[in-house]
């Protein structure tokens, strides 16, 4: 008799797992919240550091969802229970889903950037998120960001609810820069004569090839760089806004005019996730995110047999480390089920 | 600038104010500075709203500028502290509220601090106890007098005589506002409208008729700082921090400035006079400058109550030409005389800073 | 003018906008690669005349790109142009060019600036 | 009849000329240090003057060193030069047999066929002294005229002359060139017309000529041919007028630069009249484009002494031009003119930032300077290459030398960085700074690490104690026995540094060094030929990858032999070498240094 696995979520992680543990032979369920796969993935455009066409990762991903695996969508769960090894997934609509495992593929949300109310997003005209910055390149790729305006000055802020305690997220989003860096060069190409800004703490360029990104940003691109997170924001009557930072490689204070303020969100733990969790009782992080049994050894198992841990929910992670991490949890799994092994 | 943001970070940010029966406590400065504001305050509330306002005559400083300065330890605070709660407790009263910003954050942190370190609280009443013999209880509510004027913002505006129009345009009159930092700055939920976009002058300028002025230092310390002013040498940083707000809002063209705290207006006032001194340098048309209110002279104003008996005589920078403008009714001879009719003497006149008619 | 015994200091803030940049646009017109820093700071650490005295060409060059270029002259002239700096240098910033191009740019923007 | 009135352009023409040079002259001689002029002080009695005259003889004419360089841009110059140099020689033989005159107007030999028609003398007859000459000064007008068809040749495939850019001509230039060009074979179709109208009196070639063009044209008559006299003589003439203005007056310039040269006048780093005199002096041959590493490795080609020299002249010079330059002094070296191009481009950056102050006023609180017997100095860059320092203290120490090393903490930069960029002045504050601590020291030896620091010491610092690179030193501490050493013969190659080899001399004793402890090979390019290792201080605005492309050439010089390490003398090659060298490069201290036996402690034997 062929073993069963239940995945929720439908975004990277879950959609990958999916496809690797059908290919293995394993009967997969993918349970997914909302209307169709693909989570975060959908909203971007283009992938750092080579800026492929995200589309054509979604592509791959969809690829493997074949007969093999039984898709429900705009499922939301209601509640799990567990007998002799079994689990039983109850939808809010009453139907019932077993499974012999279970995977957590449930992702991150983005940051709420009201938080962080002196920047005041969705207060001044002129500040978004680096999210809204990609819905604009997928939706309009030609267009101009800067319609009327005169001068072209672009702001980007990174670090926007990571690293402060102050929102309560002490730990590093990690992937902000690189995207950040990414999407000055996206700006720049749309808007050869716009002066772009990054202002950073460090530039985390920590994976292959980001740091040549970040070279090239300011080689080719005439990205400028100033050390010194952002303070507050103030709107100008013109609707520009007025950034004051600490230019720390000067120890002076710093105000400067921009006429759009990018704010590069971070990574947060999904509600949906810690609902999950609570559930199946599952280990929370300081950080708020799910720990594995093992961080160095079993990155995909929890303490709690039979229940399996995919992608973001563990912490901030690129989409390559997500495919990655998706795949070794297919492989965990699968020996779970063949070996009883966690 | 998107008013439907401002509005939920206001509705996040509400908080409960007493509707009646108010210990109040003064400020140790505002008597001196600008003395018709407390005055003014109690008379709307007792006289034009008929609330019930008690003063203790024995109740002291909460100590916060000591405690500011790093001269008062933070155990004496609470202590004292504690002492104004009795004082409250004893007269039968539960909500507690503070005409200075200062000791409305010095109250908050004490709160806050017992809350969390419970044992901090049972150290205040022992001392307190040892010291005086006496008890309290906690206030039930505890807020800023503007906080309470702002909840009465709408019942002034029905009863008042003047709107803040100008008479002559009928536009509004365009009202920068200035918060205590220690109003929301330290607890932001304990302000109305939070730390990022204060709410509780904006209600009352919107309110009365004014349109509100955002300009980008806004949120700008005023330059007071107690250790910035209280040392001669240093007060040139002090005026530093005003000049920089004066030159951030001059390009809106503000026709006043309101403040909620006891340093604000008298940093915001005196140093446009000492700014023209030095460097011959005026904010408003014609160099008149910026006049500068209290929410309680504001109110006062609002109500047709006598700009004198609200004490805008001791303003540095004249506030006729506002009153000309909204069309408040004054009496020019009145101006340095006092209740009995003696003359209560006048300043020199500034070199830059216009401060009388025939200046001009 | 009056004293009262107090002066109002002027802002330390970089004030961007009124800063004047036409001495860093001449520079990176001429010498691109000050561009491609990443302020490190290894050509202050191990520059000749930053062991006597508070020279620091890493400092100058990002003061020269905010626009801040009030002391930039009396800055450069303590530089000995040993070329140390660009020898350290990991990203191939031509360094010692960035003075010799900051005088030149003094001399030929002088009447403006 | 011995005058007509077409050979006035030519003496017009050549009276202008001489006008014009002797006031030139004399302008250089007024414009001239004290002690330049005092050089030249009795320079007629002078056996320098017979030295010069024989180097003009020999480069000026011969164009022997052109012609080591390109035999075809030689001959080219050769023919022109010297050919006419014979023509006129021979010319002025010739016309003394019809006048009997020793001296003749100077148009008389010039135009002698038009005034003398000798039906005596046959085209072939060469026996006769008339005949001789006859068939001579046609010969020589061949020889001139192969040298024309080479110079339209180079106008069109430059290339074969080496040059990779054709240079861009002046207005005045074009006239010069045209008439240039003319005079010959105007003077050519003048003698064949007049010999074919005649019927005699021509050469084996200009009567021959003559007479073909003769039967072909049968109208034509002594009246065309004086018309080809008036060419003739109008080619010359405004050749005159327009030399002076044109780059042919290298030609007049070379021969006062050879004198001057020999009387020890050169062209330092301030600006002087020689700079002047070099620069015109400058034929254009376009040796110095080939030998350009710019040119070769990063192909940049529009900045070599040619056309460098060329902006001077026609005062276009630019900054960034007269910065990007090597000053590696391989173009000095194989310059035919013998142009100073190190000097020509540091005067020209002096002129450029002579206004720019520089402060080391904050210097002034530095200590009095320790006593010694010698002074180790490693320079600026040894600091960056560690290893050298090391071994130079290890050397030290096992020699027993009593020494003190000045920059060990902190030093002063030598100064000649400085220079490099033009800043001469400023420099000397640095040099008066270092100097202070060298004498201060009352050592009697000074020893650098640094070629760089080296030849500032000696050539600026005047210096009243000996100065010397670690190679010279270390050479001698050897001969005196008071180094041990341990060979082990590891094949490796010796790189010249450009300011030590070129620059200051230094080729024997590094060489030597390396041959007492490893097995030099032999390398293409070396000693004053070495390519510069691409880190030079003097080349000012060259990015990373241009560097990088040098680096990597000259780093070829050496690759592709047998050897197992990159040796050399500065810490700057090295360090620009290490970049992308596949072999370890070392210092030859580093290399005496590991040769240098370890002594056993307690027996004291050596061991290794």
């Amino acid at each position: 008799m062929s073993k069963t696995a239940i995945i929720i979520g439908g975004g990277v992680a879950g959609m990958e797992t999916a496809g690797q543990l059908n290919r293995l032979g394993i009967e997969v369920v993918l349970i997914e919240k909302q209307a169709s796969l693909g989570g975060h993935l959908k909203n971007w455009d283009r992938l750092f550091p080579d800026r492929r066409e995200s589309q054509e990762v979604f592509d791959y991903l969809e690829k493997g969802m074949n007969d093999g695996i039984s898709l429900y969508l705009n499922a939301t769960i209601s509640d799990i229970r567990e007998a002799g090894g079994k689990f039983t997934v109850i939808l809010e609509d009453g139907r019932e889903l077993s499974s012999d495992a279970l995977v957590l593929a449930t992702g991150y949300d983005l940051f709420d950037a009201r938080k962080k109310e002196e920047y005041g997003f969705g207060i001044y005209d002129n500040v978004i998120t680096s999210a809204e910055l990609e819905e604009f390149f997928r939706n309009n790729k030609q267009k101009n960001l800067f319609e009327g305006v005169q001068s072209k000055r672009v702001g980007i802020v990174h670090c926007v609810g990571s690293r402060d305690e102050k929102v309560g997220n002490l730990y590093c989003s990690k992937l902000c820069c690189v995207t950040g860096v990414k999407q000055a060069i996206e700006i720049r190409e749309l808007m050869p004569d716009a002066e772009i800004f990054c202002f950073y703490m460090d530039l985390r360029m920590f994976d292959r090839h980001f740091e040549e990104m970040y070279y090239e940003a300011q080689e080719k691109w005439g990205i400028r760089f100033i050390r010194g997170r952002l303070s507050e924001a103030a709107e100008n009557p013109d609707h520009t806004i007025l950034v004051k930072v600490e230019d720390t490689l000067t120890g002076l204070p710093l105000k400067m005019k921009v006429d759009l303020l990018i704010l590069l969100v971070g990574f947060v733990p999904s509600p949906e996730t810690k609902r999950l969790a609570g559930m199946l009782g599952l280990k929370e992080g300081d950080d708020r995110f799910l720990c594995p049994s093992d961080e160095h050894l079993l990155p995909n198992s929890t303490d709690h047999p039979g229940v399996f841990l995919a992608g973001t929910l563990k912490g901030p992670a690129s989409i390559a480390a997500t495919i990655v991490d998706a795949r070794a949890a297919a492989l965990q799994v699968a020996e779970y089920l063949v070996n009883g092994e966690r | 600038m998107k008013i439907e943001g401002k509005k939920q970070i206001w509705n996040d940010y509400q908080k409960e104010i007493a509707e009646d029966h108010f210990f109040y406590v003064r400020s140790c400065i505002r008597q001196n500075f600008f003395p018709g504001s407390e005055k003014s305050f109690l008379r709307i509330m007792k006289e034009e709203l008929k609330k019930d306002v008690y003063e203790n005559p024995s109740h002291t400083t909460c100590s916060g500028i000591g405690y500011h300065t790093d001269i008062v330890p933070f155990e004496t605070s609470m202590t004292m502290v504690a002492r104004q709660f009795a004082l409250m407790t004893e007269a039968g009263y539960e909500n507690f509220t503070t005409s200075c910003i200062t000791s409305f954050g010095l109250y908050s942190e004490v709160l806050n601090t017992w809350e969390h370190e419970p044992e901090m609280e049972e150290k205040a009443r022992e001392f307190l106890y040892k010291a005086t013999g006496r008890e309290f209880k906690k206030p039930k509510n505890v807020s800023h007098a503007s906080d309470v004027i702002y909840r009465f913002r709408k019942e002034i505006a029905e009863k008042g005589k003047y709107r803040l129009v100008n008479k002559l345009t009928g536009e509004p009159i365009r009202v920068v506002e200035h918060i205590g930092c220690h109003y929301s700055k330290m607890f932001p939920s304990k302000g109305v409208g939070g730390a990022e976009y204060p709410y509780v002058l904006i209600g009352m300028i919107e309110d009365w008729g004014g349109e509100v002025i955002d300009y980008p230092e806004r949120r700008h310390c005023c330059g007071f700082g107690f250790r910035q002013y209280l040392v001669q040498a240093n007060r040139g940083f002090s005026v530093s921090c005003s000049k920089k707000k004066f030159d951030s809002m001059e390009p809106y063209q503000p026709e006043m400035i309101l403040t909620n705290c006891p340093g604000c207006p008298m940093f915001l006032d005196r140093w446009q006079y000492a700014i023209s001194e030095m460097e011959g340098k005026t904010y408003g048309p014609d160099g008149t400058g910026i006049p500068v209110l209290t929410y309680e002279e504001l109110a006062g104003l609002v109500l047709g109550h006598d700009p004198w008996d609200l004490g805008l005589q001791v303003h540095q920078v004249p506030v006729e030409p506002l009153l000309d403008k909204i069309g408040i009714s004054y009496d020019p001879e009145k101006k340095f005389k006092a209740a009995d009719g003696s003359d209560i003497g006048r300043p020199e006149a500034p070199v830059y800073l216009k401060f009388y008619p025939e200046q001009a | 003018m009056k004293s009262f015994g107090y002066t109002i200091t002027k802002d330390r803030q970089i004030d961007y906008d009124a800063n004047d940049r036409r001495l860093i646009e001449y520079v990176e017109g001429i010498e691109p690669s000050i561009r491609i820093c990443m302020e490190c700071g290894s050509c202050s650490a191990t520059c000749t005349a930053g062991h006597f005295t508070d020279f620091s060409i890493r400092r100058l060059h990002t003061l020269l790109q905010r626009g801040e270029t009030l002391h930039l002259r009396k800055e450069i002239e303590k530089c000995m142009l040993c070329g140390k700096c660009q020898l350290v240098c990991p990203r191939g910033v031509n360094l010692r060019n960035l003075i010799l191009i900051i005088h030149q740019a003094l001399d030929k923007l002088h009447h403006d600036l | 009849m011995t005058f007509n009135l077409f050979v006035l352009p030519f003496i017009l023409g050549l009276i202008f000329l001489v006008v014009v040079l002797v006031k030139k002259n004399r302008q250089w001689i007024r414009l001239m240090s004290t002690d330049d002029r005092k050089k030249l002080k009795g320079w007629y009695r002078s056996p320098k003057i017979l030295l010069a005259l024989k180097e003009i003889f020999f480069e000026s004419l011969l164009h022997r060193k052109m012609f080591r360089r390109n035999p075809l841009l030689g001959y080219m110059h050769m023919s022109f030069a010297f050919g006419w140099f014979l023509l006129i020689l021979f010319g002025n033989m010739e016309s003394r047999i019809y006048s009997g005159l020793w001296v003749n107007p100077p148009y008389y030999p010039i135009f002698l066929k038009f005034f003398i028609h000798d039906k005596h003398v046959l085209p072939f007859e060469i026996f006769t002294v008339p005949g001789f000459f006859r068939f001579s000064m046609d010969l020589l007008l061949m020889f001139v005229l192969s040298g024309l068809v080479l110079a339209i040749i180079k106008r069109s495939r430059s290339k074969w002359f080496g040059l990779t850019k054709t240079t861009q001509h002046h207005f005045t230039d074009k006239v010069a060139i045209t008439c240039l060009w003319l005079i010959f074979p105007m003077r050519l179709l003048a003698e064949c017309m007049t010999a074919g109208a005649y019927g005699y009196g021509g050469g084996f070639i200009t009567q021959h000529v003559g007479n073909v063009l003769a039967f072909l044209w049968p109208l034509n008559d002594k009246s065309i041919a004086y018309g080809f006299w008036w060419f003739y003589s109008l080619s010359l003439g405004i050749f005159f007028v327009t030399l002076p203005y044109s780059r042919y007056m290298h030609i007049p310039t070379e021969v006062m630069l050879i004198i001057y040269r020999n009387f020890g006048i050169k062209a330092g780093k301030e600006q002087s009249p020689i700079h002047e005199i070099e620069i015109q002096s400058c034929p254009k041959c376009g040796v110095c484009i080939d030998i350009c590493q710019m040119n070769t490795a990063a192909g940049i080609n529009d900045i070599q002494a040619v056309y460098f020299l060329q902006s001077v002249r026609n005062q276009q010079v630019i900054d960034g031009l007269v910065n990007r330059c090597l000053v590696c002094g391989r173009c000095e070296e194989v310059c035919p003119v013998g142009i100073h191009t190190d000097n020509q481009r540091i005067s020209q950056r002096n002129s450029f930032v002579q206004l720019q102050k520089q402060d080391y006023s904050y210097l002034n609180h530095e200590a009095d300077p320790q006593k010694a017997e010698l002074i180790y100095f490693a320079g600026c860059m040894s600091h960056l290459t560690p290893a050298i320092p090391r071994a130079m203290t290890k050397i030290l120490d096992a020699a027993g030398v009593n020494y003190l090393f000045l920059d060990e903490d902190r030093s002063v930069c030598c100064g000649r960085p400085m220079m490099l960029a033009g800043k001469l002045k400023q420099a000397e504050e640095l040099i008066e700074r270092n100097k202070k601590s060298i004498t201060g020291s009352g050592a009697k030896t000074l020893v650098t690490s640094c070629p760089i620091c080296y030849r500032v010491f000696r050539e600026e610092y005047g210096l009243d104690i000996r100065v010397l690179h670690h190679t010279q030193y270390l050479l001698e501490l050897i001969k005196k026995g008071k180094l041990p050493l341990q060979t082990y013969f590891r094949k490796v190659a010796y790189h010249d540094p450009c300011d030590l080899g070129r620059g200051s001399g230094i080729l024997n004793e590094p060489r030597e060094l390396v041959r007492k402890i490893a097995d030099p090979v032999a390398v293409r390019d070396e000693a004053k030929d070495a390519p510069c290792c691409g880190g030079s201080l003097g080349l000012l605005n060259a990015d990373r990858h241009e560097r990088d492309l040098i680096t990597k050439e000259a780093l070829a010089n050496y690759l592709d032999k047998d050897a197992e390490l990159l040796v050399t003398a500065c810490p700057l090659c090295k360090k620009t070498f290490a970049k992308h060298s596949p072999l370890e490069v070392v210092d030859v201290a580093e290399l005496v240094a590991a040769a240098i036996p370890k002594v056993e402690k307690e027996t004291g034997e050596l061991v290794n």
